[in-house]
């Protein structure tokens, strides 16, 4: 266990950064997002949860995959190449870190996604203990804990230090570079703050939230249940539950005229759009309540049928915060819930 | 911002088929020069020339993009330009107000018989651009890491 | 509310209307959704208080679909869209049954600063509190009611409906801020300040249409955005230009069509103040062609498809 | 991927000057979907033409790209040539390359870069390109002329013996117009109303012909081959089918105080009045401002001694809606005022005058019954001057630019007539230039000064300034002797600079036809298409064009009247197939292209659309494409992108925009 100082953090990002790229909350224009840290950038690690989940550092919302070029009549295509610097994440709370377990599921296993591949073997993770749990959070739920998050470092801040701990290779290589930096020290302050952050969370409003009519065998036992009905209607099929979720990892892949060539890329899509997965013949699903169904099937009961009970929600609760028409995931776990008694 | 001398701006002029375009021919039979900078592209009526094409030659690397009608009253197809002037006064006055040099948009009414007219628009207009530079501004509206 | 619940069990018991849309409480106080009810039973649930911001209208060109009345809870702003969406044919006037329900501005969570917020009182209507008492997980804490309004009630257009079949429960006048301030604010900047201002803005956009898909006037079955005949994808771009040009187009296309019902910077997760796109277009129709109201009456001409032959030229109005 | 072919015209060296064509060739080969590409000397030509038709064939081509002159040249010869070997004439793309780019650019390195990109924008646009089939609209077989002066009479004598029906609109109570207030005519000097009379006669009484006189034209809608026109036909206060023409009413009338418009002022006439003897129709009109019955109720003179009854001070204003295929404007000129003319005192002295003026003096039947009087004391002026150019060919704002054409010609008629009839009487002529050119001009012009002994001094006069002793003292230059003159006159003329009839605006913005900075109508092209205006189905005759005299006006009326007849003789026209049409499954029915569209040519339906698998019934925009005139307006005014225009679609101005730009 190490610790440095609040007021020397800076001096921290700038030993990282001097190394690799360093990711963290950053607060521009009033809103707290993961942006790459620059000596003017104002890093915000007080802010709970960020508009946007750290998902877009290793599955960015739109990147290029390769680029094709005419010129002189020749035609040549470059593929983009693959993430080949280090960099480091930091900030990451319990419930994202665990999202990017659920996001290792689809993309490495085989067919390997080779991109993403790239940026999560070069990506050194920092994560962040929630000093203060939120209203919406309930990742205790899917078991996590986020007074001792996973990742390659954990840290801990409190009033005047921020506590850093190695728990991986990766980590204690990244210690290494900032021994200067960071004090060792006793694990007493650290065991204090967890105590304090779990008192806290067995007062959270949604604690109590089971799942018990969820996992792989609810893709039968709910698809056709009524409720969906009851619950879709006033989703206004945006995408910023998906936008914001931190495992949501559809992607559409598009074309892009350059003019005098084409760049094809990918970028995340919704479900809840209209037009997501749309083909010639048309769409599969033809109704907002298919599209609504299939986000929440998708997350409780599709993914841990095919991923060993794996849920693909960590509880964060930014859905919860950002629906414009404050439905979420919560709701539909509780509706369903009434239905099992 | 400094501008390089040789620096060749692209810009796009949307001309209506029946004044400005004629305009423009009238300019090259009487050869009263431009600079070649200037590229036409033919549409039936300046009410054709959608906000969404603007954007795009600027989106595409344009640096400046003017529009050429038919002097209000003249239209050919009686008011098309008058709606298309309500349309670019408000297009013109958003990109303004998100900060972009005004100097890269501009109108004129250009009538058939307006050669003259066609050439000093064109001369006075791609000298405005170039001093202004390239276009960067509309490009880094919305900055991505 | 219980006068509302009891008018629509009429309405509904007597059939002159086949459902009711207005909104229903889910956790807490301000955890509101819009909600269709289409018994009268269901209607004990329904639900209505200060964070009932959601406009309804929108909801109607779908439920118009539907068989029978829709009946309807329009807030005065609201009626303004419903009215634009009227003129637009895009709802009829025979499948809604609107009550127009009094207003003493709308809340939202999002500008109450505190972390953790369990519950939060004094947000009923109709009584209205000058204070909002805010439970929260680190104690109990305290803001004052106009703090947590939304910016659009600060400019409010006026809390007479424009269009209803009855109208329900008092409103109060909540305009304590000039409509066009921030607009001429910007306008008062160096074009760098401005720009400066609009990239950080813009530069958090993520691109989920939140604003396009709540907003009554984007209203399209299939916007242009969607659209081939563009190129332009509604979903995120390798180039960052084209959805900065979403922005400044869908601002475009609502023009003289857009009721500024603010819905658009209030369902925005990243907080853009999406409102100033629509109100400088307001602002320079306002002053360029004269005052006018999109949605305040169905006959009027609009400003982006009517003309005058003394028109201003193109250049006004900008720096 | 289409087969595009791309020809590059040299048209002589006008292209070839100053763009690479060459080069050219090469770089439209490398574009994508090219699968030929040539230059030739003149693709125009016989010979260029069948080599298109020569690639068509061996190269199957279903796109051509021409890079040669503006499309308002040739692309109509070049969709031909696709046409006739079976390829869509909308398959067919015109880079501008010439008036666009080797006219005014010097530099061969730019110009050629120019040009290719030129040539890419319109291989990019070609790629979208879609066959279009053009419809076919009615031909209504009547013709409007509005203007019944020597031209008007003329233009409609031509088409009505041609067989077809036609309408004269003319706002003066008689036809025959400037012409009729003309005394003799150059160079032959015949007497203009013996000429022009018999014309009047045979319109008048032609069986294909209506007079409306006293009338205007209200409004004009619709296009080439289906126009509709209200005409308002002003109340006369005079039954047309009863009067008899006797003229008691005129000399009856009490009120004899109006100026005399038809001698310019110069003299009264009556309240009820007929312009001139010879007027067509000879029916009076009544001013109501100067009509005593009219003003004050009492009076009724003319009606009492109208035997035929014809007088009805009841009449209103009429609107009659009549359908044309063809419209000539003939609204021909007037002279400029000459307030601004202060230094010719042509406002202090009665005796400077125009010379419009003097020809009603000269004339029998003008306010002198033909004596060459001063008008200020009766005497017989014993020295003229006549000054030319009078704000013609005048260099600041004051006057007009261009050169009036005829008052050289005229001049030199009133010298020598005056000459001829008072022999004693001294002429002097201050010119800048004597314009001579046309049949036997030059030969009259000389016979004035040296068979009349005109004295021609060239040069401009500074200032004409009345005497006490009512003589008007001239200050001149003579620029050959480069000495200032002095003298004295008792008559000064002004050649005054014509100007088109101040109505003109207001008409061709009707006609949605264009003018030029003099209120001149713009001619399709100024060589090639003299007599028609951009306007499909409107075309020109006489001055509204430019100025003329005379022959040159009745020769472009006859050339006018040949348009039209070649107009109405067909049964229908193939209307413009670049129409607005709406893509039913993004349509959401919302009115606002109806609401700019300016033919009404939108119209909404409801109907069970299948989108994706999403059946329901929805309001949909359907666009009537014999109305649709292709001018895009709708296209903007759709949010949703669902109205687009063939030919000119989205898709393919963006791709002209990303060729350009990239």
């Amino acid at each position: 266990m190490f610790r440095i100082q609040r007021e020397n953090l800076p001096g921290l990002y700038a030993a990282i950064a001097a190394e690799s790229d360093l990711f963290l909350p950053v607060k521009a224009a009033g809103k707290t997002n993961y942006a790459l840290w620059s000596p003017e950038c104002q890093p915000d690690l007080d802010t709970l949860k960020t508009v946007k989940s750290p998902k877009d550092v290793f599955f960015p919302q739109s990147e290029n995959l390769y680029t094709c070029q005419r010129d002189a009549g020749k035609l040549s295509v470059t593929p983009e190449k693959h993430r080949d610097t280090p960099f480091v994440v930091l900030g990451m709370k319990a419930c994202d870190v665990r999202a990017v377990a659920v996001l290792d599921k689809v993309f490495l296993s085989a067919p390997v996604d080779t991109y993403y591949a790239a940026r999560r073997e070069m990506g050194t993770i920092v994560s962040l203990a929630c000093g203060k749990p939120e209203a919406s959070c309930f990742c205790g739920t899917f078991g996590i804990d986020c007074a001792a998050p996973e990742g390659d470092v954990a840290t801990w801040l409190t009033e005047d230090f921020l506590y850093w701990n190695p728990q991986s290779e990766k980590g204690t290589a990244l210690t290494g570079k900032l021994t200067a930096l960071l004090e060792p020290c006793g694990e007493e302050t650290v065991a204090r703050e967890k105590d304090g952050i779990h008192a806290i969370c067995q007062r959270l409003p949604l604690k109590e939230l089971s799942l018990s009519n969820w996992g792989a065998e609810a893709a039968r036992k709910n698809f056709d249940s009524p409720i969906w009905e009851e619950l879709y209607h006033p989703c206004l099929a945006c995408g910023t539950c998906t936008f914001v979720c931190p495992t949501c990892q559809c992607y559409d892949i598009k074309d892009f005229d350059t003019g005098s060539g084409v760049q094809r890329y990918r970028c995340w899509d919704s479900c809840m759009y209209s037009d997501f997965t749309m083909m010639a013949a048309g769409n599969n699903r033809t109704s907002q309540m298919q599209r609504f169904r299939q986000r929440f099937m998708h997350k409780l009961a599709y993914f841990p049928a095919n991923y060993d009970g794996m849920f693909s929600c960590v509880g964060c609760g930014r859905c919860v915060d950002k629906c414009p028409s404050h439905l979420n995931i919560v709701k539909v776990i509780k509706a369903f819930e009434k239905e099992g008694k | 911002m400094p501008v390089n001398e040789n620096w060749k701006p692209t810009i796009v002029a949307f001309c209506c088929n029946w004044c400005s375009y004629a305009g423009a021919d009238l300019a090259g039979s009487s050869r009263l020069s431009y600079p070649a900078d200037v590229k036409i592209i033919k549409v039936p009526c300046s009410c054709r020339v959608n906000p969404m094409f603007i954007l795009r030659a600027f989106e595409k690397g344009a640096d400046g993009v003017i529009l050429c009608g038919c002097h209000p009253g003249d239209c050919h197809y009686s008011t098309g330009n008058y709606y298309a002037r309500r349309r670019m006064t408000l297009l013109f006055s958003m990109l303004d107000y998100l900060g972009v040099e005004s100097g890269r948009t501009r109108v004129e009414w250009v009538s058939a018989a307006e050669g003259v007219k066609f050439s000093e628009t064109m001369n006075s207009f791609v000298e405005k651009v170039h001093g202004l530079g390239p276009c960067v501004r509309l490009g880094d509206l919305r900055c991505k890491k | 509310m219980q006068e509302m619940i009891q008018r629509a069990k009429a309405l509904l018991e007597s059939g002159q209307v086949s459902r009711v849309l207005g909104w229903k409480k889910g956790e807490t106080e301000f955890d509101v959704e819009p909600a269709f009810f289409d018994t009268a039973e269901s209607l004990d649930g329904l639900f209505y208080n200060a964070f009932c911001g959601a406009n309804l209208s929108k909801y109607l060109i779908e439920a118009g679909k539907k068989e029978g009345k829709t009946l309807v809870f329009l807030k005065p702003c609201d009626s303004y869209s419903y009215n634009q969406l009227l003129r637009e044919h895009r709802v009829e006037r025979e499948k809604a049954y609107i009550i127009g329900i009094g207003c003493k501005g709308k809340l939202t969570v999002n500008k109450i600063p505190f972390d953790g917020i369990l519950s939060v009182q004094g947000a009923d209507y109709p009584d209205y509190s000058e204070n909002l008492t805010v439970e929260t997980l680190y104690g109990t804490k305290h803001i004052s009611y106009k703090e947590a309004m939304l910016e659009r009630c600060h400019v409010c257009k006026g809390k007479e409906h424009v269009v209803y079949d009855e109208l329900l429960g008092e409103s109060q006048d909540t305009v304590d801020a000039e409509r066009f301030a921030q607009v001429t604010a910007l306008e008062a900047m160096a074009p760098e300040e401005r720009f400066a201002f609009f990239q950080a803005e813009l530069s958090k956009c993520i691109r989920c249409n939140a604003c396009r898909n709540v907003c009554p006037a984007c209203s399209c079955r299939k916007c242009v955005f969607d659209s081939t005949a563009f190129d332009s994808a509604q979903k995120a771009n390798t180039t960052s230009f084209e959805e900065k040009m979403f922005h400044v187009i869908r601002a475009f296309h609502v023009a003289g069509r857009c009721t500024d019902c603010g819905e658009c910077s209030r369902v925005c997760p990243q907080g853009i103040p999406l409102h100033l796109f629509n109100r400088k277009f307001i602002k320079d129709i306002n002053t360029i062609y004269g005052d006018y109201q999109a949605g305040a009456d169905l006959e009027s001409k609009a400003p982006l498809t009517s003309f005058r032959t003394d028109d201003a030229e193109p250049g006004v109005g900008r720096g | 991927m289409r087969r595009i072919g791309v020809f590059v015209c040299h048209c002589g060296s006008n292209i070839a000057a100053t763009v690479d064509v060459k080069k050219v060739v090469e770089l439209a080969l490398r574009e994508p979907g090219v699968v030929h590409a040539e230059d030739y000397p003149y693709m125009c030509s016989e010979a260029g033409q069948s080599r298109i038709a020569q690639a068509i064939r061996e190269k199957q081509l279903d796109g051509l790209v021409v890079c040669s002159c503006s499309p308002r040249m040739h692309e109509a010869t070049f969709r031909k040539c696709a046409e006739k070997n079976g390829l869509n004439p909308y398959l067919v793309e015109i880079a501008n390359i010439r008036e666009h780019c080797s006219w005014i650019h010097k530099n061969m390195e730019e110009a050629t870069q120019k040009a290719a990109i030129l040539m890419r924008a319109a291989v990019a646009k070609v790629h979208l390109n879609a066959p279009l089939q053009a419809g076919t609209s009615k031909v209504t077989k009547r013709a409007l002329v509005i203007g019944g002066g020597i031209a008007g009479i003329q233009t409609a004598l031509d088409i009505a013996e041609a067989g077809f029906p036609v309408d004269i609109v003319e706002k003066e109570p008689s036809i025959g117009g400037r012409m009729s207030q003309l005394d003799k005519t150059f160079p032959t000097l015949d007497c203009s109303a013996c000429i022009l009379t018999p014309k009047m006669v045979d319109a008048a009484s032609h069986e294909n012909i209506t007079l409306f006189t006293y009338s205007e034209v209200e409004k004009v809608s619709g296009f080439v081959g289906n126009f509709t026109v209200d005409i308002r036909k002003k109340a006369r206060y005079v039954d047309m089918d009863k009067c008899t023409g006797c003229g008691v009413c005129q000399e009856k009338c009490p009120s004899k105080k109006s100026l005399n418009e038809f001698n310019r002022g110069l003299n009264t006439r009556s309240a009820i009045y007929t312009p001139f003897a010879q007027a067509i129709p000879n029916v009076p009109v009544i001013d109501a401002t100067a009509c005593i019955k009219m003003k004050t109720g009492k009076c009724g003179i003319c009606e009492k001694f109208c035997q035929a009854g014809a007088i009805d001070y009841t009449q209103k204003d009429a609107i009659i809606t009549r359908e044309y295929g063809a419209i000539v404007v003939a609204t021909g000129f007037d002279t400029i005022p000459l307030d601004k003319y202060g230094e010719y005192a042509y406002n202090e002295s009665k005796d400077v005058i125009t010379s419009l003026e003097l020809e009603r003096i000269m004339n029998a039947a003008g306010p002198t019954k033909g004596h060459l009087e001063r008008l200020s004391d009766g005497k017989a002026p014993k020295e003229i001057v006549f000054i030319q150019c009078v704000g013609s060919r005048c260099s600041d704002r004051r006057g007009k630019p261009y050169c009036s054409k005829i008052c050289c010609m005229y001049t030199a008629k009133h010298a020598m007539l005056i000459r001829d009839k008072y022999p004693d009487t001294k002429v002097t002529v201050f010119y800048i230039d004597v314009r001579t050119p046309g049949k036997n001009f030059d030969e009259f012009y000389r016979r004035a000064v040296e068979d009349y002994g005109v004295n021609y001094i060239k040069g401009q006069v500074g200032k004409v300034a009345p005497q006490p002793d009512g003589s008007l003292l001239v200050q001149g230059v003579d620029l050959l002797e480069n000495k200032q003159i002095l003298k004295k006159a008792d008559m000064v003329v002004l050649a005054t600079a014509i100007e088109p009839n101040k109505d003109v605006r207001k008409i061709a913005t009707m006609l949605t036809a264009s003018i030029d900075t003099n209120n001149f109508l713009t001619e399709a092209h100024p060589k090639l298409r003299p007599v028609e205006s951009p306007t499909a189905g409107v075309f020109l005759s006489g001055v509204c064009q430019g100025p003329k005299d005379i022959p040159e006006t009745v020769a472009q009326a006859g050339a006018a009247a040949v348009k039209v007849i070649g107009l109405l003789a067909k049964d229908s026209l193939t209307t413009n197939p670049c129409t607005a049409k709406s893509d039913e499954l993004r349509c959401n029915g919302c009115s606002q292209c109806a609401n700019v569209c300016p033919y009404g040519a939108i119209s909404y339906e409801t109907k069970l659309i299948n989108d994706h698998g999403v059946r329901e019934e929805r309001r949909i925009a359907v666009v009537n494409s014999a109305l649709c005139q292709g001018c895009g307006a709708c296209t903007v005014t759709c949010p949703s992108g669902a109205m687009d225009l063939q030919g000119f679609s989205n898709r393919q101005i963006i791709a002209e925009v990303d060729a350009i730009c990239r």
